[in-house]
């Protein structure tokens, strides 16, 4: 049970946030130019990493606000957390 | 350092489970899976009290008893990416909760040990056993908590797979392609939990 | 004339709790980013919103709610009238924040259940079924936390020492209080 | 024989407070204070059960949680039976019933003994080797095994006791009240850290509160003295609380710990009516304390397991604290000093001791000689090699040990005693440290595994963190909390320790034998019956990965989980092996640490607090009138309204037929409502749609339909343009708070240009649907201020208006094909519309109508329902719905996926009515639709979705999903059954009035 640092609300059980899988996939702004390859990939493919992974959290039984965390999958050490349109503070 | 060798010319299969994307990432490939930590506990063990294994859709519950005695309860995934081989409590919580719901007897009886597993989940809950894009690279993967029952069966069409370079008429609906051309195999509700 | 129809008909009291549905009350959502918008419901309310998370502000007849940092809830301190539904505040954000496209004010009076809870043992109920950290939250008057209670999400607001608004959304009300008193019954 | 075995003199016990107490059917007598093995012993009483699987006869071992082997059946053929508890850990009370466990007819002579002259043939891996051919005789093999599998026996009826969960957030979470925790808890609270202090003990102090040895002394004090105050002290510190019978059963990541705290388990039964049993504490700690203790190690040899041999310190602690001598004659059998403390506690209450053997050539140490000057025979650099006594110990033989260790010379000689006391050292309780994530490091000098990596706010102090002797201990714990708290304490100036034991021990991990190993049975897992011989089968059969070995011997698997043995199942692998300790890893700790109730994991949420029950604003009137309710997510909805005996399919048609030739009224509450303002809702609309917005007049109400990126059909629903920049849009019941989910994601996370809020608004009204050819004349009665006429409020149109004087909204839209208005109101005034509605509709046979029949009179009409009739397999052109995707639309969420290669195909699965040959015949949904019959293996084309018989249309009619179904209309297929094969025609999903008519029909 993770201890997470929401970007507006401080600090919240895990139980108070759902997770939306990995950060940093923009969806594509002109869909019809992909080809069916182009579109799987932003569908379905992940990198699901076991290390250091980028992903989304959702404050979803707070303030409902999604935002962006570094975890390492490998141990679930969280690294930081940040807001949506924000850089990642770490690499 | 072992030695490496070029394996381009061989063909390689891979039945890594939970680390399936781990592997393809060695070879630059991206899988449509996400791995996920699956609770499973069992009790103390007790004398013959349930002789069949038991699954509630209504309550998401999972439960048999081995044949030492322990009742084997399986739980649900976390929502999120892990390989630490740990979980959150509340999964258990929540499974155990329906357990009770179903045999309210059970609940005198003890948690003995709990664990968790990775497992590679599929957006559409269905296996892959597949060739990939790259030449001599098969993969046997996506199974999420379904796979143990499959084993033999998925063994030897990947073998089949493997074998002829083309998939088995019985799995070639879990081709890797079905991502990209949208035949998906939905199976979210086959299983009582964990999807 | 319609009949008016509440969900919690009793008022229950323990030793060092006590609990009551107060209705009616006006309840609104207001919704907005831009800085006009925080000085027009300054204006039109007297009063300012909270920008600062999990805190609250209060006027005379009306508390504000931090719950995000584009979301407020504002409800009446006081009971209204239970014969209307037309509230006088929300016809005055009507005309000065939706009209004017500053942002959204949506009227929640029964979307949500306000029941406020008295006594040095509300923060020994919450600790049966919240994860919420109440440590500091109990000794800062004011304080607002959106969190998890028996499973059911609420709204909780340090209203004075010892004193506590809790909101849920009225459809999980009748059951949450049922379990609040089946906890309440053993503190 | 009566003996006396009770020494009065423990402050533990008191004596003047009996308690009658029964075992196997015999009453016996304790003290309050006693566990039950204390009071066994006191009895005389060492054989309490039998072991898993040669049904040896076994005894109490230990003094704690560790216990192996002294399990019983608490309270059998009550409500409050429980098995497998341990001895050791039951406080007795007035009335207690306690029973053996595995054994028949009597733990005295029990059947399945015979196992024990059968254990030649059944060695480790036995059921996997044996019963894997021939194959078909597995279910013959299954019976037997299932029979002799278990230990207690799963009560049978509803547990009376009450479960409750508590949250505790801490700065400084101390586990384990021995000497080191209670030091920690003191610094910290007066360092004013809120601190919680727990020991799954019902004292505090540990070991040490009974610690009366002239040989540790804190500040030349006994230790138990200087204890005493310190725990008076801290009792009083207003930052600290301390909670006793309460263990730490798992450490989790993020120092999330969960704790079982037993409230009334010491109580006597009637005391606990209407109270909790026991506690889930769900700790978040900023800092944890980690101060288990250690847990002393048995020696492994020839016989070891027999009833009264338990170990040293036990012994120590049933004379220290409970004031009772496990027998008359004792011999103490070690490789270290503690054995030592117990021989002076023996000693100093005239126990007779008849001597003790150290594996030890050289014993030096001050408390050695005092043993010594009380004429007790040390033999030094001896084993026991084997031990004598069927039901209980009554003699041991001895010989000498090599230089090496590795075998055993010289004569035998056989020794009296009718209990031996063993200690092989100690093993650090690390369990909660390495379940936290914490890397262990292997001390070779004292072959201990010590917590070396912390993985977060954290330390170990005291023995678990493989500190022994009591100077350690004390110096050693002040040295790291000041480190850890990062604070110059002052509370402990001066601390002076004198010690008189010597920290020398000579470990051998399977002791030798003078037999060949396959003649000894020298357990390793006393539950599980695990011996030496099995592990080093395993390793010779192939295993070398320790977690291998455990799962094929089982060792380490019990109720205990190895607490006593694994570490000695790892040191005859690396003996064996010829490795170093440490190579072949550790087993892995799993929570809990000690067994878990589930009772305790759900807490209160069983029964009417199973799951959340959500109730509309008028499910009062639907209770009062009859009606039964079906789950809906989390929602009760009226089903269907039975009257006088009617069934559900007499009720339903009865609803339907009324709602199509008169009006019905549906409680349409649960429909999730989302308020949309912004002045780019259009746009958005747009963009999660599949059809266009823009265009949609103010007053206005649309259907639409949401697709997943994936083109899937996920949610529908009729969205109304309340103004210009204001909607309100209608979900499925289920897909509510997902819908508004993905909905702020896409807000949020993709398109944060947009000026756009949702908030939702469900709870806010209360819906209320009236249909039927008479609907218009019931709402104009209960709102006669509108103009209901179709010029002024044409279907698909809205209005506001006022009942009195309460605003709400009317919608004219239809999900049952009959023209209907849905009235929005305030939810605290639904009950009384409704009412008024019944009223006004009572001369027109209103009729409320449930879920069941709403989903019939859809059916009629081919709407879908999301979830039913959709899987997530399926796009809007799968379901024949063309005409709402649009053509024009550049984009919107799912839009680029109904243009891929599979999704393009036209022999995909397809929406399809389905009408069976024979009317009466109403299909099961679910069921498989097929060609051919004949076809080996049969293929199969879809499945059934809804299937209803019409009341209306006077037929069977269903919906499904058919492979290439669009282009098989009036086609022939097959639904086979169980007895026969039902023949269908494959029809157009809208079975009645296709053209709407009805929509606008006046009677």
């Amino acid at each position: 049970m993770f201890l997470i640092n929401c970007p507006f609300c401080g600090e919240r059980e895990q139980s108070e946030f759902k997770a939306g899988g990995e950060a940093h996939i923009v969806r594509p702004k002109q869909p019809t130019e992909l080809s069916d390859d182009e579109w799987a990939e932003y569908l379905f493919m992940r990198k699901n990493i076991k290390g250091v992974q980028f992903e989304r959290w959702n404050h979803v039984h707070g303030c409902r606000k999604w935002f962006n965390m570094v975890r390492d999958t490998s141990n679930d050490q969280i690294k930081a957390v940040y807001k949506m349109g924000e850089k990642p503070p770490i690499k | 350092m072992k030695q490496l060798r070029d394996l381009s010319k061989q063909k390689i299969g891979v039945v890594a489970a939970g680390h399936s994307s781990v592997i393809a990432n060695m070879a630059g490939l991206k899988l449509p899976l996400e791995s996920k930590p699956l609770q499973a506990l069992v009790s103390e063990p007790v004398k013959p009290i349930i002789d069949t294994v038991v699954m509630s859709n209504a309550v998401h519950a999972y439960v048999s008893q081995s044949d030492k005695g322990e009742l084997v309860i399986g739980a649900g995934t976390d929502d999120y990416v892990s390989y630490s081989q740990k979980g959150s409590h509340d999964i258990v919580e929540g499974t155990l909760n329906a357990i009770l719901e179903l045999y309210p007897i059970f609940s005198r009886m003890r948690m003995l040990r709990q664990w968790g597993g990775i497992v590679d989940i599929c957006p559409d809950a269905s296996p892959i056993i597949s060739k990939t894009s790259i030449k001599g690279l098969y993969f046997n993967c996506g199974w999420g908590t379904g796979g143990f029952k499959a084993t033999p069966g998925s063994g030897d069409l990947f073998a089949h797979t493997i074998a002829n370079d083309e998939p088995h008429k019985l799995n070639a609906a879990f081709n890797i392609n079905r991502f990209v051309s949208g035949d998906l195999v939905d199976e979210h509700g086959a299983a009582a939990v964990a999807h | 004339m319609l009949n008016y129809n509440h969900t919690i008909k009793e008022e229950k009291s323990y030793q060092g709790l006590q609990m009551i549905e107060m209705k009616p009350v006006m309840k609104l959502i207001v919704r907005g980013k831009k800085r006009e918008f925080l000085s027009a419901i300054g204006k039109s309310l007297n009063m300012v919103l909270p920008t600062k998370a999990n805190t609250s502000t209060q006027s005379e007849k009306l508390t504000a709610l931090w719950l995000s940092p584009d979301e407020w809830m504002i409800f009446s301190n006081g009971v209204v009238k239970e014969n209307t539904n037309s509230y006088e505040t929300e016809t005055l954000l009507n005309k000065n924040i939706s009209k004017l496209d500053l942002g959204a004010v949506v009227d929640v009076t029964d979307q949500f259940v306000r029941i406020n809870l008295k006594g040095d043992k509300i923060y020994n109920l919450f600790q049966t079924g919240s994860p919420f950290n109440f440590n500091d939250f109990r000794n800062k008057t004011g304080s607002v936390t959106q969190t998890i209670l028996a499973k059911i999400d609420v709204i909780i607001h340090n209203q004075n020492r010892n004193e506590v608004n809790l909101f849920v959304r009225r459809s999980f009300s009748e059951h949450l209080f049922a379990w609040m008193n089946d906890s309440a019954s053993r503190l | 024989m009566s003996i006396n075995l009770r020494f009065k003199t423990s402050k533990f016990i008191d004596e003047t407070y009996r308690v009658s107490f029964k075992f196997n059917n015999k009453t016996y007598f304790g003290f309050k204070g006693d566990t039950l093995a204390s009071a066994l012993l006191a009895n005389g009483i060492h054989l309490v059960g039998r072991s898993f699987k040669y049904h040896r006869p076994r005894g109490i071992m230990t003094s704690g949680s560790e216990e192996p082997n002294a399990i019983i059946q608490l309270h059998d053929n009550s409500s409050r039976t429980e098995p497998n508890v341990r001895a050791t850990e039951v406080e007795i009370y007035e009335g207690l019933v306690a029973s053996s466990q595995n054994c028949w007819p009597s733990v005295n002579f029990d059947v399945g003994g015979i196992n024990n002259l059968l254990s030649p043939i059944l060695p480790a891996g036995f059921y996997y080797k044996t019963f894997m051919w021939p194959a078909s005789f597995w279910e013959k093999y299954e019976y037997f095994i299932r029979k002799s599998a278990g230990l207690g026996k799963s009560p049978k009826v509803t547990d009376p006791d009450l479960y409750e969960h508590n949250y505790i957030h801490c700065d400084v979470l101390v586990i384990g009240a021995g000497i080191s925790g209670i030091m920690a808890a003191k610094i910290a609270a007066k360092n004013g850290f809120k601190t919680l202090l727990v020991d799954e003990k019902s004292y505090l102090g540990g070991s040490s509160i009974y610690d009366n040895s002239e040989f540790s002394k804190i500040n030349n004090q006994l230790t138990s003295s200087w204890l005493e105050k310190e725990i008076n002290e801290i009792s009083k510190l207003e930052n600290l609380e301390i909670k006793v019978r309460t263990s730490v059963a798992a450490f989790h990541g993020y120092n999330f710990l969960l704790a079982r705290e037993n409230l009334t388990d010491h109580l006597p039964i009637n005391q606990r009516e209407n109270k909790v049993r026991q506690r889930l504490l769900k700790i978040r700690a900023k800092k944890v304390i980690t101060a288990t203790g250690s847990i002393e190690r048995p020696l492994i040899f020839d016989n070891n397991d027999r009833p009264g041999i338990l170990l040293s310190s036990a012994i120590k602690k049933y004379i220290d604290l409970y004031g009772v001598a496990c027998g008359e004659n004792n011999v103490l059998f070690t490789n270290n000093d503690t054995a030592y403390e117990t021989a002076m506690s023996l000693i100093q209450r005239g126990i007779k001791i008849n001597a003790i053997i150290d594996n030890r050539e050289q014993v030096d140490s001050k408390i050695s000689y005092e043993v010594e000057k009380n004429n007790i025979k040390i033999y030094k650099g001896y084993s026991v090699v084997d031990t004598y006594g069927y039901r209980r110990i009554n003699k041991i033989s001895i010989m000498k040990l090599s230089k090496d260790g590795q075998t055993v010379i010289g004569d035998k000689t056989k020794l009296n005693c009718d209990c031996l006391g063993v200690s092989g050292g100690w093993t650090p309780a690390v369990h909660l440290f390495t379940q936290s994530g914490g890397k262990l490091r292997f001390r070779e000098e004292d072959q201990v595994f010590i917590p070396d990596v912390y993985p977060s706010d954290q330390i170990s102090i005291g023995s678990c963190n493989g500190d022994f002797s009591l100077e350690e201990i004390v110096k050693n714990t002040l040295f790291s909390l000041k480190k850890f708290f990062n604070i110059d304490n002052s509370e402990y100036k001066t601390i002076e320790i004198i010690s008189g034991l010597n920290q020398s021990k000579r470990n051998i991990w399977l002791l030798p034998s003078d037999k060949s190993i396959g003649k000894t049975k020298s357990f390793v897992d006393y539950q599980n019956d695990a011996t030496s011989k099995d592990i080093k089968l395993a390793l010779r059969e192939g295993f070398r990965s320790i977690e291998h070995v455990k799962r094929y011997t089982t060792t380490g698997m019990g109720t205990d989980q190895g607490k006593l043995g694994n570490m000695h199942a790892l040191g005859i692998i690396s003996e064996t092996a010829g490795t170093k300790m440490g190579e072949h890893g550790t087993t892995t700790f799993r929570p809990p640490y000690t067994p878990l109730t589930f009772g305790t994991i759900v807490g209160r949420n069983v029964g009417e607090f199973f799951d959340i029950f959500r109730r509309t604003p008028i499910h009062d009137w639907h209770v009062a009138n009859n009606a039964e309710f079906e789950n809906v997510g989390q929602w009760k909805r009226a089903w269907y309204y039975p009257k006088d005996n009617e069934n559900m399919h007499q009720a339903v048609q009865r609803e339907s037929k009324a709602a199509r030739d008169s009006a019905g009224i549906l409680d349409a509450s649960t429909l999730g409502k989302i308020d949309i303002q912004g002045t780019d809702a259009s746009e958005f609309l747009n963009r999660v749609y599949t059809n266009a917005w823009s265009k949609l007049a103010v007053g206005k109400c649309r259907y639409g339909l949401m697709l997943n990126e994936d083109g899937m059909v996920y949610d529908d629903g009729v969205t109304t343009r309340l103004g210009e920049n204001h909607y309100i849009m209608t979900t499925t019941t289920g897909g509510a708070a997902n819908v508004l989910g993905k909905l702020e994601d896409y807000l949020q996370t993709e398109w944060p240009e947009l000026d756009v809020y949702l908030s939702s608004v469900t709870d806010h009204y209360a819906t209320i649907s009236v249909c039927g050819p008479n609907s218009k004349k019931i709402v104009s009665k209960v709102i006669p201020d509108l103009d209901f006429s179709d010029e002024n409020f044409p279907h698909m149109s809205f209005k506001n208006a006022k009942i009195g004087n309460i605003k709400c909204r009317i919608m004219r839209i239809s999900f049952t094909g009959e023209q209907s208005y849905e009235i929005n109101i305030q939810a605290n005034f639904g009950k009384s519309v409704w009412e008024k509605c019944m009223e006004a509709g009572k001369d027109f046979n209103i009729t409320p109508y449930g879920t069941e029949t709403m989903h019939l009179l859809r059916a009629e009409k081919g709407f879908i329902i999301v979830g039913q009739d959709t899987d997530a397999t399926l796009t809007p052109i799968d379901l024949q719905m063309d005409w709402i995707v649009s053509k024009k639309k550049y984009d919107f969420i799912g839009k680029r996926s109904l243009y891929r290669s599979d999704t393009i195909r036209e022999d995909r699965k397809q929406l399809v009515g389905l009408l069976t040959e024979n009317p009466e015949e109403v299909l099961e949904e679910g069921a498989q639709i097929v060609s051919d019959v004949k076809k080996s293996p049969i293929e199969m084309l879809g499945h059934v979705t809804s299937s209803y018989y019409s009341p209306n249309l006077k037929k069977s009619i269903a919906l499904g999903v058919v492979k290439s179904g669009k282009n098989m209309l009036g086609q022939k297929l097959i639904i086979p059954m169980e007895n026969k094969n039902i023949n269908v025609t494959v029809a157009d999903p809208v079975f009645l009035d296709k053209e709407g008519k009805r929509l606008n029909a006046k009677l």
